[in-house]
């Protein structure tokens, strides 16, 4: 066990007004109806809420100042994500700003990191979206020429840059690929959540910019961040169904009274609401342990993904259900809030991947 | 064999050699079948049936089946045959029986029903589509929700409030409803997976004939409900083997595919192949208490239970699968004929299986059935009971 | 997959006609009072009650009739075990009618059989009630003398007679001990569930009668049948705890109304109630398998323990919990339904050690 | 350091200095606290305080500590420092306060509450037990439970029922009663765990004086929800270390006997030690909160999830040690001076965490709260709030 430092859980005043100024451009910018739109007509490009929000400093809050960024830290970066759960927009906030941005920083490859914290540029780290840690690369290098598919990637779709990991050797190196490029082809697939969509990728003797060290430590840099952010983005998502469903529990009527007024649907309110309130506590942790670097990052991150990502997929379950028929309209938009619980269940590593390696990161091995 | 079962077979004999199916028009057979009291032998003669038994429609049906013969229609016209036609005998006129039964089971005619509503749903009797009479006729104005085959339909089941003034129970009157009508329009209603299984269906001015009423004025809560219970008739036993249904693609998948096990994940798989199977046992152990003419008062809550489970495991699917549980077969949105749950990617089974626990009375509704029914608890509390229907907060 | 034969899931009027009267017997001579006292005064020997149910049949039950049994089959003694769930009485119906008798008859040793039936003898199969499946024994002979120690076993508080696995060589051999004898300690000792106490025996240099062959299949068929039976006390201890709360709920009043009219507590009624009717399938299954011989009985046992022994320790929470304070006390029955059923999920393998024994029979394995 | 908390800086030394620790008996050093104004800080003076500010008290008892005197008797007289005292200051006469309040910080005088009854456990307003009026004292009768440390106490808190004329909650009065007197008889009321952390308290024909009256005369409803809130103020965080209590006990014993492992429970365990972290830090975030004087409306639902968790990993617990887990440490009757969670085997520990979701406040009416008065859905109907007393059906 290590010592824990008392980290600070709650919300600064500055943080607050972050998320006013996300929370308010979203609830201008991405409606219900355009996130939902994806679903039948998948983005060309990224979707232009992203340029209003890099805008306000979104891609930049984890690029440092030296290299034009915000200089912020994974606190306000857990904000944003809160809001972006909150919303479901279809943004690369996480794919890129977060985790291609740490990627890229903690490689050194600084140069990039200007473009994206402009929001001009857009990186995808090529890894299937549900990858934990780093896998076996299945892309090869012949005479810095790339060759290999990597399948299932977040953020690809409408990224131009991507963060290739690659055999060399024993070791595994990443090389810079620009999507434009020739040998380059990225083939966005239907996905269960359409609001982040996944593409797979096919290399045939592509250009990339190999850089220097071993890929190992940049990126489980991106995916630890990656999954302590992704359960800010999850709190968010249950918040978003529990204070929609509350709301609608209260007008809705059946048998003439409020459907909240019948005390199974209460106490299950009460549950909801206390797993929630946990998730927050959760999620802040693996921010605020982020942002300070703090050694206990990884158990953070997988508690956070543990608890977080059941929570989340509990909520949206409870808001459809609780709904009724609406919920399971495509009208409504509960079923958004669905879909990007349950593909953020999956994303980074499921909960009880997460748990499998907590086992080991705290001395409890499985057998 | 019995007398009558030993009638039944020769009549049904007498059918297919007057009929041979090899060159009879599917709808003609069933027509014919229709007209020699074998289609719903427990009907009255002369409305499709013999008067005789409800169990000896099997013994008829495989008969048929045997010498290749058409099943009956339930599939497509479920309703008309499943609910309508039952409740015709229970409640209609002669003059209705004539002019629908044969129709309905022969598939001449397509049944849909028009119960629920945007603000009735597990509340059913606070439908607000109003039936204002005018001289014959009614006239309907409202919106019903969640139709299944409205599109394809021909008439419809249709329950509209013909009195706000009394208690919403009371205000409520059935009817036969002409699909092919101006005034109704029918659009598909979109659901989570893409897919449009369902329809709304909106009555601007519908003039129903007052002969094609159901039952008596204010009688529709009453004739609705016969309706209803013979929607649950259906369900129950059937001794399926272990591993039919989604159990079997899943741990099909566990099995056949070693890449995707995780040891941490095992205990989980084994939790709902246990549910999966005693579910399985469960299901079976009702179907001997129904052939031993006992129904057990377990069939209310199974509902329930195989609706948790379904959910509960397409969600593990989803996990299992993991990076190919992100990805979706098809959002386009299409109108399928029937649900095969089987036939489509983990994705699809799970948004799916969302509606288990909502179609055909929520899982909050069936554990006040049982609740109450079954296990004799107090009812909730009904501030609308007696309250005028007009005077309802909705 | 095996393929399943239409197993008869329901009551016989003839099984009816046993639990009527074994509950009969049962409600007379075994009060919750009689039942609560052996947690201050364990019983020395065995209950007296077990004389008057082996009266009317009950130990004789499993044992041929050509060695002075009943001849029923596991159908019977299930009805019985759901009783003895229903009641729980501190009798050694499970541990020597059940598992004892079905080792001591596949083991061959059926001159022991008759005392049995009668009810003049009581046996014990000497492994800790926590097993599943034969453990390495802890027990060696040496020149036809008996020592080591078996802790936790069921049912040897008031046995005569032991039945003892021991290591001879590379197979394990059965040794029948008298418990009388030179050497043979059996030491009572506290336990969770006092209406089946368990004992601490301790062999130095005792008497065993060896009997022939390799103990390993013997011992299975005690512990399969043994798993399979105990789904149906665990069925009864789980009827009782319904029954018995449902009423309490009809007739206790708080805020003016029972406290079964609030809908939250409707609802955990009808999920519990699904709960125990899924149950029944489960246990009634497992019965018919083992009076069948059925090759799926291994699957049953197992299928049945991983559910009913869930469910039986839920209800008896519930049974606790929607008692309230009442169910907190040591006055009220509530907590003897609790400690059994408690204890019997750990009973011959937890639900999670059935399970993963199931994987191995159904062909999923962990990994 | 403000002015105020330099004032209590030096009147504390001051005490300190006259009453030296080491020389002096803590009853005597807590009497001169009391007297000094120490004792309640945010009290008025002459009744243990100086109406300060709260938030002052911790450093007094620092200071105090730091010189080696004694601590506050919130270990055994809990109900008389945090509730019985503040309830004398917002609804007791000034003799009241002088007649109980220092005797009750000393020490001299132990508290019990005489609140709940077999009929009002969750419906504490449903008390029974009668008052009745005679000149200038009251004639009480009725029984009292789950009152600990009745055995050991000198004074009570009682709430009973003057008047069942009148609906339940304005038919209570409150009131201090000595329980060194003829018609109280408290037995221990024996737990499912084998122990007796309680008593059963019944009461024949007990006299107490008018003077003894807190509050009017069927106020007793307002005065005993004041102490109750006072009883809650208590809860909530400080920063423990992960692994503290229980989760240490079951994962120290995971980590340190390979034997007890199993991989099939790895994913149970695992789950139980997140949800013991999160619950850590929902505590810590909540202490955060406070401190900066904005308690959350969390704190409400936290005692519903420290229960679950407790109740699920004992349960866990003893599914982990197997064989230990059958077997049990203790079941002779004893009454324990405190709960320790931890002193005791897995089996008592499953057993006593039964009790975290029924005392204080099960866990159905923790729900009921945070539903109505954090969340704001509409309260549970009630058929017996404006009825009398005794017609209300019990």
């Amino acid at each position: 066990m290590t010592a824990q430092p008392t980290a600070d859980l709650l919300y600064t005043p500055d943080e607050e007004d972050l998320r006013r100024s996300v929370r308010k451009l979203l609830s201008q910018k991405a409606t219900p109806e355009a996130n939902a739109a994806v679903y039948d007509q998948p983005l060309e490009g990224v979707a232009p809420v992203w340029g209003e929000l890099a805008g306000v400093g979104l891609a930049a809050l984890l690029v440092p100042e030296e290299h034009g960024g915000a200089g912020a830290t994974a606190r306000e970066a857990a904000i944003a994500a809160e809001e972006l759960g909150r919303n479901v927009a279809p943004t690369p906030f996480l794919t890129s700003a977060v985790i291609a941005t740490t990627v890229l920083a903690h490689a050194g490859a600084t140069d990039r990191l200007e473009a994206l914290a402009a929001g001009e540029s857009v990186a995808a780290l090529a890894l299937p979206f549900s990858a934990r840690t780093l896998p076996a690369p299945s892309v090869t290098a012949d005479g810095g020429r790339l060759s290999g598919r990597i399948t299932s990637v977040a953020g690809a779709p409408g990224a131009d840059l991507l963060i290739v990991p690659v055999v060399d050797g024993a070791t595994t190196r990443l090389h810079l690929v620009d999507v434009g490029s020739e040998g380059v082809t990225v083939t966005p697939v239907l996905s269960l959540d359409m609001t982040r969509q996944l593409a797979d990728i096919e290399l045939t003797g592509a250009a990339g910019e190999a850089l220097e060290g071993d890929a190992s430590a940049a990126v489980e840099a991106g995916l630890l961040t990656g999954a302590a952010l992704l359960a800010s983005e999850q709190l968010g998502v249950a918040e978003w169904c529990l204070e929609t469903t509350l709301d609608y529990a209260k007008t809705r009527h059946q048998f003439g009274r409020p459907i909240g007024s019948y005390q199974a649907l209460k106490h299950r309110f009460a549950d909801l609401f206390l797993d929630v309130s946990l998730a927050r506590a959760a999620a802040r942790y693996a921010a605020d342990c982020a942002a300070r670097g703090d050694a206990d990052l990884a158990v953070a991150a997988s508690v956070a993904q543990s608890f977080c990502s059941a929570v989340s997929v509990k909520a949206a379950e409870e808001c459809v259900q609780l709904h009724g028929g609406i919920g399971m309209t495509w009208e409504y938009p509960a079923h958004l809030y669905l879909k990007r619980a349950k593909a953020d269940q999956v994303a980074l590593g499921t909960g009880a991947a997460h748990r499998a390696a907590l086992g080991g990161l705290v001395g409890l091995p499985p057998a | 064999m019995s007398d009558d079962a030993q009638l039944v077979r020769e009549r049904t004999e007498t059918l297919l050699r007057a009929h041979p199916p090899q060159s009879t028009e599917d709808g003609d057979f069933l027509a014919a079948q229709y007209d020699a009291g074998l289609a719903w032998v427990h009907f009255p003669e002369g409305f499709g049936g013999l008067g005789l038994g409800r169990d000896l429609q099997s013994q008829i049906q495989a008969q048929i089946a045997e010498a290749g013969g058409p099943a009956a229609l339930a599939g497509i016209n479920g309703i008309g045959i499943g609910m309508a036609a039952p409740t015709l005998i229970a409640f209609g006129t002669d003059g209705q029986r004539r002019r629908y039964l044969r129709d309905i089971w022969s598939g001449a005619r397509i049944c849909c029903q028009l119960f629920s509503e945007p603000g009735a749903g597990s509340d059913l009797a606070a439908v607000a589509t109003r039936a204002v009479r005018d001289g014959d006729e009614w006239v309907v104005n409202g919106q019903k929700v969640w139709t299944s085959g409205a599109h394809k339909a021909d008439i419809a089941i249709l329950v509209a409030r013909t009195d706000v003034d009394v208690p919403k129970h009371a205000g409520l009157t059935y009817f036969m409803v002409d699909m092919h009508q101006p005034g109704i329009e029918v659009r598909p209603l979109r659901q989570i997976t893409g897919e449009a299984e369902f329809n709304e269906v909106f009555l601007t001015d519908v003039r129903v004939p007052d002969a094609d009423r159901v039952g008596d004025i204010g009688q529709g809560w009453k004739v609705a409900n016969a309706t209803l219970n013979n929607e649950r008739v259906a369900i129950g036993g059937g001794a399926r083997q272990r591993e039919t249904g989604m159990i079997g693609i899943v741990a099909g998948a566990w099995r056949d595919d070693p890449a995707l096990r995780r040891p941490e994940m095992h205990d989980e798989m084994m939790r709902l192949w246990v549910e999966a199977e005693v579910l399985r046992l469960a299901g079976m152990r009702l179907g001997q208490q129904l052939a031993k003419g006992a129904p057990g008062p377990e069939s209310a809550a199974m509902k329930l239970g195989f609706a948790r489970h379904a959910q509960t495991l397409s969600g593990f699917e989803i996990e299992l699968q993991g990076e190919e549980g992100l990805r979706f077969d098809e959002w386009a949105m299409k109108r399928p004929d029937h649900v095969d749950f089987n036939g489509r990617g983990p994705g699809y089974r799970y948004l799916r299986a969302k509606g288990n626990s909502i179609e055909g009375g929520t899982s909050e509704i069936m554990r006040n059935v049982v609740a109450e029914r079954v296990l004799g608890l107090p009812p909730e509390h009904r501030v609308d009971k007696d309250m005028p229907f007009k005077e309802m907060p909705r």
